[in-house]
């Protein structure tokens, strides 16, 4: 069984017609890699340190998430649902809790939609917090920043600590509306914390966005143009900083954002600084979401009282569900035969898909800038491979 | 032979170089070549220092060990695989080969030998205290007597070097 | 296009700026450092944090205290199947309403409190005790029901609020219990009554006619 | 909201705790400081009674004037040496050449030691975390702990890999960095090997550095080493010689070649209070600016450590060394470093003179040390907040701006020497050295890295 | 914008062959979510005329997904005219038959530009031992490319076009297709299976 060989290069492909002029160098980046964001892994072929051709191998992580959940009942495959993104394990809960109430037809309850707002800004802002820490830590910056975001995370994890009982595997949605109540005192410690965060944006962006290293490092490099983009199916930060106004939280308008006013930054080359900066205004907005959420957060039952919690059987058919997760769309296909598991259960995975242009963007670019640009994505290796 | 502590020092320098040299020449491998011809470059800077021209044994290092040492191993690195010539071992003339190398070499070492004894150097008294070498005197002189070679020498390495990275720049396809 | 109005290489300064800050910081004022030195420190864990699970005991015999009736909900609905429970049988070979063995496998659970979610009768509940390092792989992870039964007072202790509710909601179903039981006994007292004075009054009845 | 237990509770049951943080950390160090001083004194009055009188005279006299305390003592040591074993001429000069290379190779060994601890501690002050504190007190004893685990790690030579280079290149790279070391003016009349021509034998070892750094990326078969291999070499060779220019400016001004002569042309403070260091002239700040960058990526540290770029090439040439051939690596590395800071402390900074008259009691080697591991200090803060720069911006920034700035400095000195200094000094040479700042920087970055990026929201 | 009926009038102008190769396929739930059941020979031009419609311009295709349909017994009541004894009567009568199973592949389109969707293609592949190869809709839309890939990977739907059909998440030479209904896990680690509820299987009935 070999393992290690890739599929041979389609003859022609690189830029030098004959490769006998350089020798061209076979370079396999990960899957033990300090800076690939887990098991992942490129096969590069270098003209010195020119990258002619990238190929992402996947698979490393794959633990067939979709088989299992098609042997377990809805609510059994909800605690693994947060190890698909395991840094957004809310955003998770709620695209399948989304779906299964899309397939059920089953109404959530007023105070039970604001607390999911609240629980899915608060996760894109701990995820695009970690993220900047990641990005520079490619970049060679011994993980200063990503110290400052961790620091600054740790506080909206305990957060989550508080109310769903674990950091990052939270498991808190049910098919209807949430686990549990806030426990008291739960809603004025998240105003502490989102009072707290704009000050961390202030001193993130004064060490970030005029740094000529930074700058020289991302501008220019992995931008790729809207059309291709959208015709790849990228989704989420990649296609905002493209320009194109695409946010789920507007298109769709799932749960209730369209009751919140926020707006949505959009880039101008789609390269990695723009990616790096529209996460940065993204957060800023979540911010705002966060004020207008805690402020009005009305009282009132927190699950929807008809949804069973055992031996839960949707109506035959199927739905596809979606929302805008940190990474982009994250999606949800399930198909019921009215027995308790699911006949078929897919995700639609952003880091995934957002791959797809990697081999595009890298081309042409320094092996330096590979890691980059794939820091740049924002993937997450659990949501890759499944 | 009276063997002080400075001629043990002449004798360990120079079986260093020689062995070295010669080394070169034999070992299979051409960057462990390159390497030890590094290594024959450093002993003769060594010699230098024996004989007190330290400037000189400085400029020899950093000059060879440094520039030219390094440049050897890019050449090899640089210089592709298939075509670093098939062996010459064996065949039908091998013995033929190795006496014409040997002749060769004779010849070589003849005229140098001839050479260095005729120049009568070998026999004169060495003075007892080395001649101290004035850093701004050498400075003062290479600047007041010696500029027109100065900057030919100069001019003409530039223009090597140029020369070299035009080669270069052209045997490569222009990128589509 | 606007130039960037600064000079170059200010930028970089500004940066070492955050980071000398934040390096005096640390010291100024110790509360910036977020993380402990563990064996001696330790995080105080919020109430509702959850790790492995535990049975709950009343009163202090934790074999004939235990909540646990061995309805095997929870091993039904367990994601990564951690829960294996063996019903005992009393004397004659009747399932009885205890377990006989009850084991987690704390290797296999994750964690996910389901277990303690659908349990109807409030037997199993999450403790916040992460020290489960053991030595062995296989054996020491199975954690069988006298190592995870755990006394009420303990879950008082560690989920005060929570432990609360549970008591105050199984009191008011014992009252209910309590309530029905009665109520059912009066109706039958009364149909008992009823019934005599049923009989008394036929007795008199065929005298008088 | 950490819950402190008192620390003098027992350690939970069953766990004993294997770091031993002292309890009271002052009485610690005390008693340490306490038995290193009555230890020495006992030693000294026992090898005294050999030859009486001479060592402890020494030792009361070098404490009486500590300026050169090191002098005496050497002296000192070698005449008990003569009078009490009798000893002739060859065992005296070997013995005084062996005392002054085991005192500089002790106190580099220790401040090695201490800079690996302190670089730790500090990247980790700044990321707002502790850093180690378990291996004794406040973490002290961690390079004693990283050099027993270094020894006792298992040391793997690749198979494939040429055996006797991979084992040769650490040694390589050593042996220099250790020479080096030997040329540095610690104090008037205390640099160990009096050479005419320091500053050479200083670009001609670290010349050597490339050879060595390619024996490792070459000898180890494996692709990542290669390509840091080659990276060290592109980067070496083409900070040498900003390096190189930026020396030669002050080997101008100072006449000589010879790096104690140079600290003696520093000496002396004019209006009383400004040291005429050559850093406070225009174009010794702009040369020791250029001096410190070049010396930066020298010794491979960030924002130019491409060659051991932890994101892609995982850890350069060193990626296939293991064991203690590694720490000769990181050793090699930091005596680097320890080599060009001195040299910059020496050609710019002054040497061993105290910036201000008024400071002269303290002795010249301390502020000699104080001003390298102010530098040291320095590198560590930018590893701590600059992220790497790309092979090409790298090899770009030098070529396109290092090297015109260092011939502006060179040109500048000589303008400086002809205008003899002063105001006059001043407005001359300043837009001659500032001039690649302002014309090539600018140029350097792409226009497009230059503009300021504007972000819309979208209408809706 | 996106309800079947419309597209198929749509198709029916732009395409004038694909009448009788596109039908409405109705989706029980409460979801509301119709999709059109697309033969496979007419998926590609379908598929450009979804895409470059002005009025539709469907030029997002974010979900692709495999669906292993089992045969199942269908029981329907048929009525039949027979003649019993001479008069002929309506008999009706259940009769049940097993629908053969067939592996499916399901397009979710979105328009970025217009802001609608999802529209729902299905493309049934005949036959579940040897799948016929359906068309690979990756030259529309190259979001389908890793999607594709994966249902090659794990339901052995071959895709006619795609530019480089391998496994995507499996190695090369892995026997069988794990998602398939009737796959069963051959047990090759040897370790003696802990008798877990999960791995009696009877756990989440």
């Amino acid at each position: 069984m070999n393992l290690t060989r890739a599929a041979p290069w389609p003859a022609g492909t690189a830029p030098f017609a004959d490769p006998g002029e350089t020798e061209l160098l076979e370079l396999s980046l990960g899957p033990q890699h300090p800076s690939t964001h887990g098991v992942f892994r490129m096969n590069a072929l270098l003209d010195g340190e020119t990258v002619v051709r990238l190929q992402p191998v996947f698979g490393y992580l794959h633990r067939n998430h979709e088989q299992l959940a098609e042997r377990m009942s809805y609510l059994a495959s909800m605690p693994f649902t947060d190890r698909l993104d395991y840094f957004c394990s809310l955003t998770n809960n709620w695209a399948y809790a989304l779906t299964v109430e899309k397939l059920a037809g089953l109404e959530v309850p007023e105070r039970a939609e604001y607390l999911r707002v609240i629980l899915a800004e608060l996760t894109r802002l701990q995820n695009h917090t970690v993220f900047l820490g990641f990005l520079l830590g490619d970049m060679g910056a011994w993980g200063s920043v990503l110290m400052y975001g961790f620091r600054q995370r740790d506080a909206v994890l305990d957060l989550f600590e508080a109310l769903t009982g674990s950091r990052m595997m939270c498991d808190y949605l049910r098919f209807g509306g949430c686990r549990c109540d806030l426990p008291p005192g739960w809603a004025a410690a998240a105003r502490l914390v989102v009072d707290s965060y704009p000050g961390f944006l202030d001193e993130m962006e004064q060490l970030l966005t005029e740094n000529e290293i930074l700058r020289a490092r991302t501008m220019g490099i992995g931008g790729v143009e809207a059309k291709r983009l959208v015709n790849a199916g990228v989704s989420g930060p990649l296609l905002r900083a493209a320009g194109l106004s695409h946010d789920l939280r507007k298109v769709d308008r799932y749960g209730i954002y369209d009751r919140f006013s926020f707006r949505i930054p959009l880039g101008e080359k789609g390269d990695v600084y723009d990616r790096l900066m529209i996460r940065l205004l993204e957060m800023r907005e979540s911010l705002n979401i966060l004020d207008s959420a805690l402020r009005d957060l009305p009282e009132g039952p927190v699950i929807n009282p008809q949804a069973k919690l055992r031996n839960f059987r949707p109506p035959a058919g199927e739905a596809y569900g979606r929302i805008e997760s940190p990474k982009g769309e994250l999606g949800f296909y399930l198909i019921s035969d009215q027995s308790p598991q699911p006949y078929r259960y897919r995700v639609r995975p952003p880091s995934l898909i957002n791959l797809t242009l990697l081999e595009e963007m890298c081309v042409g670019a320094k092996i330096a800038d590979v890691m980059v640009i794939l820091g740049s994505i924002d993937i997450v290796l659990g949501e890759v491979d499944r | 032979m009276n063997l002080t502590a400075s001629g043990l020092l002449f004798f360990a320098f120079a079986v260093l170089t020689l062995g070295a040299g010669t080394a070169v020449a034999l070992v299979r491998e051409p960057v462990r070549a390159a390497l030890v011809g590094a290594l024959c470059f450093v002993g003769v800077g060594l010699l230098y220092l024996w004989l007190g021209a330290e400037f000189l044994g400085f400029i020899q290092w950093l000059v060879y060990v440094g520039a030219v040492a390094v440049l050897i191993v890019f050449v090899i690195l640089l210089t592709r695989r298939e075509d670093a010539g098939g062996e010459t071992e064996g065949g039908r003339f091998a013995g033929l080969r190795v006496l014409g190398g040997l002749g060769v070499a004779l010849a070589l070492f003849g005229a140098l030998a001839a050479a260095v004894l005729g120049s009568g150097s070998l026999y004169r008294e060495v003075p007892e205290e080395p001649m101290v070498l004035e850093i701004a005197a050498l400075g003062r002189e290479l600047v007041a007597g010696a500029v027109p070679p100065l900057i030919l020498v100069g001019v003409v390495l530039t223009v090597a070097l140029v020369g070299g990275v035009t080669l270069a720049l052209v045997e490569r396809k222009p990128d589509a | 296009m606007r130039k960037l109005k600064q000079l170059p290489g200010v930028g970089l300064l500004k940066g070492m700026l955050v980071t000398g800050r934040n390096f005096f910081g640390s010291y100024r004022n110790p509360r910036r450092l977020v993380t402990v030195s563990y064996p001696e420190q330790r995080l105080l864990l919020p109430e509702s944090s959850r790790n492995f699970p535990f049975l709950v005991y009343d009163g202090n015999d934790s074999v004939e205290g235990l909540r646990c009736v061995a309805c095997k909900t929870c091993e039904r609905e367990c994601p990564s199947g951690a829960i294996r429970i063996v019903q005992a049988r009393d004397e004659n070979g009747r399932p009885a309403k205890h377990p006989e063995r009850f084991e987690i496998g704390i290797d296999a659970c994750m964690g996910c409190q389901i277990c303690a979610e659908v349990c109807p009768f409030d037997a199993i509940k999450m403790d916040s005790d992460y020290e489960h390092a053991a030595t062995g792989r296989t054996r020491p992870m199975v954690h069988n029901k006298l190592r995870l039964a755990k006394s009420n007072t303990y879950y008082h202790r560690i989920k005060p609020r929570e432990a609360a509710e549970v008591d105050a909601r199984l009191e008011m179903e014992r009252f209910r219990k309590e309530e029905a039981r009665r109520k059912r006994e009066e109706a039958a007292r009364m149909k008992k009554e009823a019934a005599a004075k049923a009989a008394a009054a036929k007795p008199e009845a065929p005298e008088n006619s | 909201m950490a819950v402190t237990i008192p620390s003098d509770a027992a350690p939970p049951p069953g766990r004993t705790s294997l770091a031993f943080p002292a309890r009271r950390p002052g009485l610690t160090l005390a008693a340490a400081a306490g038995v290193l001083v009555v230890g020495t004194t006992l030693l000294v009055l026992l090898l005294d009674r050999k030859a009486p009188g001479i060592l402890t005279g020494a030792v009361v006299e070098a404490l009486a004037h500590p300026a050169t305390a090191p002098l005496i003592l050497k002296a000192g040591v070698l005449g008990w040496l003569a009078e009490g074993w009798g000893l002739g001429e060859p065992w005296l000069g070997l013995a005084s050449i062996s005392l002054s290379l085991f005192t500089i190779v002790a106190v580099f060994m220790g401040l090695f030691a201490l800079t690996s601890i302190v670089e730790r501690k500090v990247l980790a002050r700044i990321q707002n975390r502790y850093g180690p504190n378990r291996a004794g007190l406040w973490g002290l004893l961690q390079p004693v702990a990283d050099g027993i685990k270094m020894l006792t790690k298992e040391d793997i030579v690749p198979a494939g890999g040429d055996r006797w280079m991979h084992l040769l290149a650490p040694v390589m790279l050593a042996v220099p960095a250790f020479l080096v070391l030997a040329l540095l003016p610690y104090g008037p009349g205390m640099t160990v090997v009096e050479l005419g021509v320091g500053i050479l034998f200083f670009f001609a070892l670290g010349a050597s550095a490339e050879v060595a750094v390619f024996m490792a990326g070459w000898s180890s078969n494996n692709k990542y080493s290669l390509l840091g291999a080659m990276r060290a070499i592109a980067q070496m060779i083409s900070y040498e010689m900003p390096l190189l220019l930026a020396a030669l400016a002050v080997v101008m001004l100072a006449g000589t070649l010879s790096p104690t002569l140079m600290v003696e042309a520093q000496a002396g403070h004019a209006f009383g209070f400004v040291p005429q260091w050559f850093v406070f002239t225009p174009w010794g700040l702009v040369g020791f600016v250029l001096f410190f960058i070049a010396a930066l990526a020298e010794s491979n540290r960030s924002p130019f450590d491409l060659p051991e770029g932890e994101s892609e090439l995982v850890a350069g040439h060193m990626t296939e060394y293991s064991g203690f051939r590694y720490a000769v690596f990181f050793l090699a590395e930091y005596i680097g470093l320890f080599g060009i800071c001195g040299f910059a402390v020496a050609l710019f900074l002054g040497g061993w003179h105290a910036p201000l008259p008024v400071l002269d009691f303290i002795p010249g080697y301390l502020w000699f040390f104080l001003k390298l591991y102010g530098l040291v200090l320095l590198a560590i803060w930018i590893r701590g907040t600059m992220p790497r720069v790309r092979i090409d911006q790298l090899l770009a920034f030098s070529w396109l701006f290092l090297i015109p700035t260092g011939f502006c400095v060179l040109a500048g000195a000589a303008l400086w020497h002809f205008t003899g200094g002063g105001w006059l000094g001043w407005l001359v040479v300043t837009p001659v050295v500032t001039a690649p700042y302002f014309l090539l920087l600018p140029r350097l970055q792409s226009a497009e890295a230059n503009a300021l990026r504007t972000y819309r929201f979208s209408e809706e | 914008m996106t309800d079947p009926d419309r597209l198929l009038s749509l198709l029916e102008a732009g395409l004038p062959g694909s009448a009788g190769r596109v039908r409405r396929w109705t989706n029980p739930g409460p979801s509301g979510q119709d999709a059109l059941l697309v033969d496979p020979d007419a998926a590609l031009e379908v598929a450009l005329f979804l895409r470059d419609h002005p009025e539709l311009q469907l030029d997002y295709c974010s979900n692709v997904t495999g669906v292993d349909w089992l045969p199942r017994e269908v029981t329907e009541s048929v009525t039949t005219t027979e003649t019993v004894g001479g008069e002929t009567k309506e008999v009706t009568k259940k009769v049940t038959r097993t629908e053969p199973g067939y592996l499916e592949a399901v397009y979710h389109l979105y328009s970025v530009a217009l802001r609608h969707g999802p529209v729902i293609l299905r493309l049934r592949a005949a036959g579940r031992e040897a799948p016929a190869p359906l068309p690979s809709l990756t030259p529309v839309w190259r979001s389908a490319e890793f999607q594709e890939r994966e249902i090659f990977d794990l339901y052995g739907i071959s895709f006619s076009g795609h530019p480089d059909l391998r496994r995507l998440l499996l190695w090369d030479e892995f026997e069988g297709h794990p998602m398939r209904k009737d796959y069963v896990a051959p047990d090759e680690d040897g370790l003696p299976a802990i008798e877990t509820a999960a791995a009696k299987g009877e756990a989440n009935r």
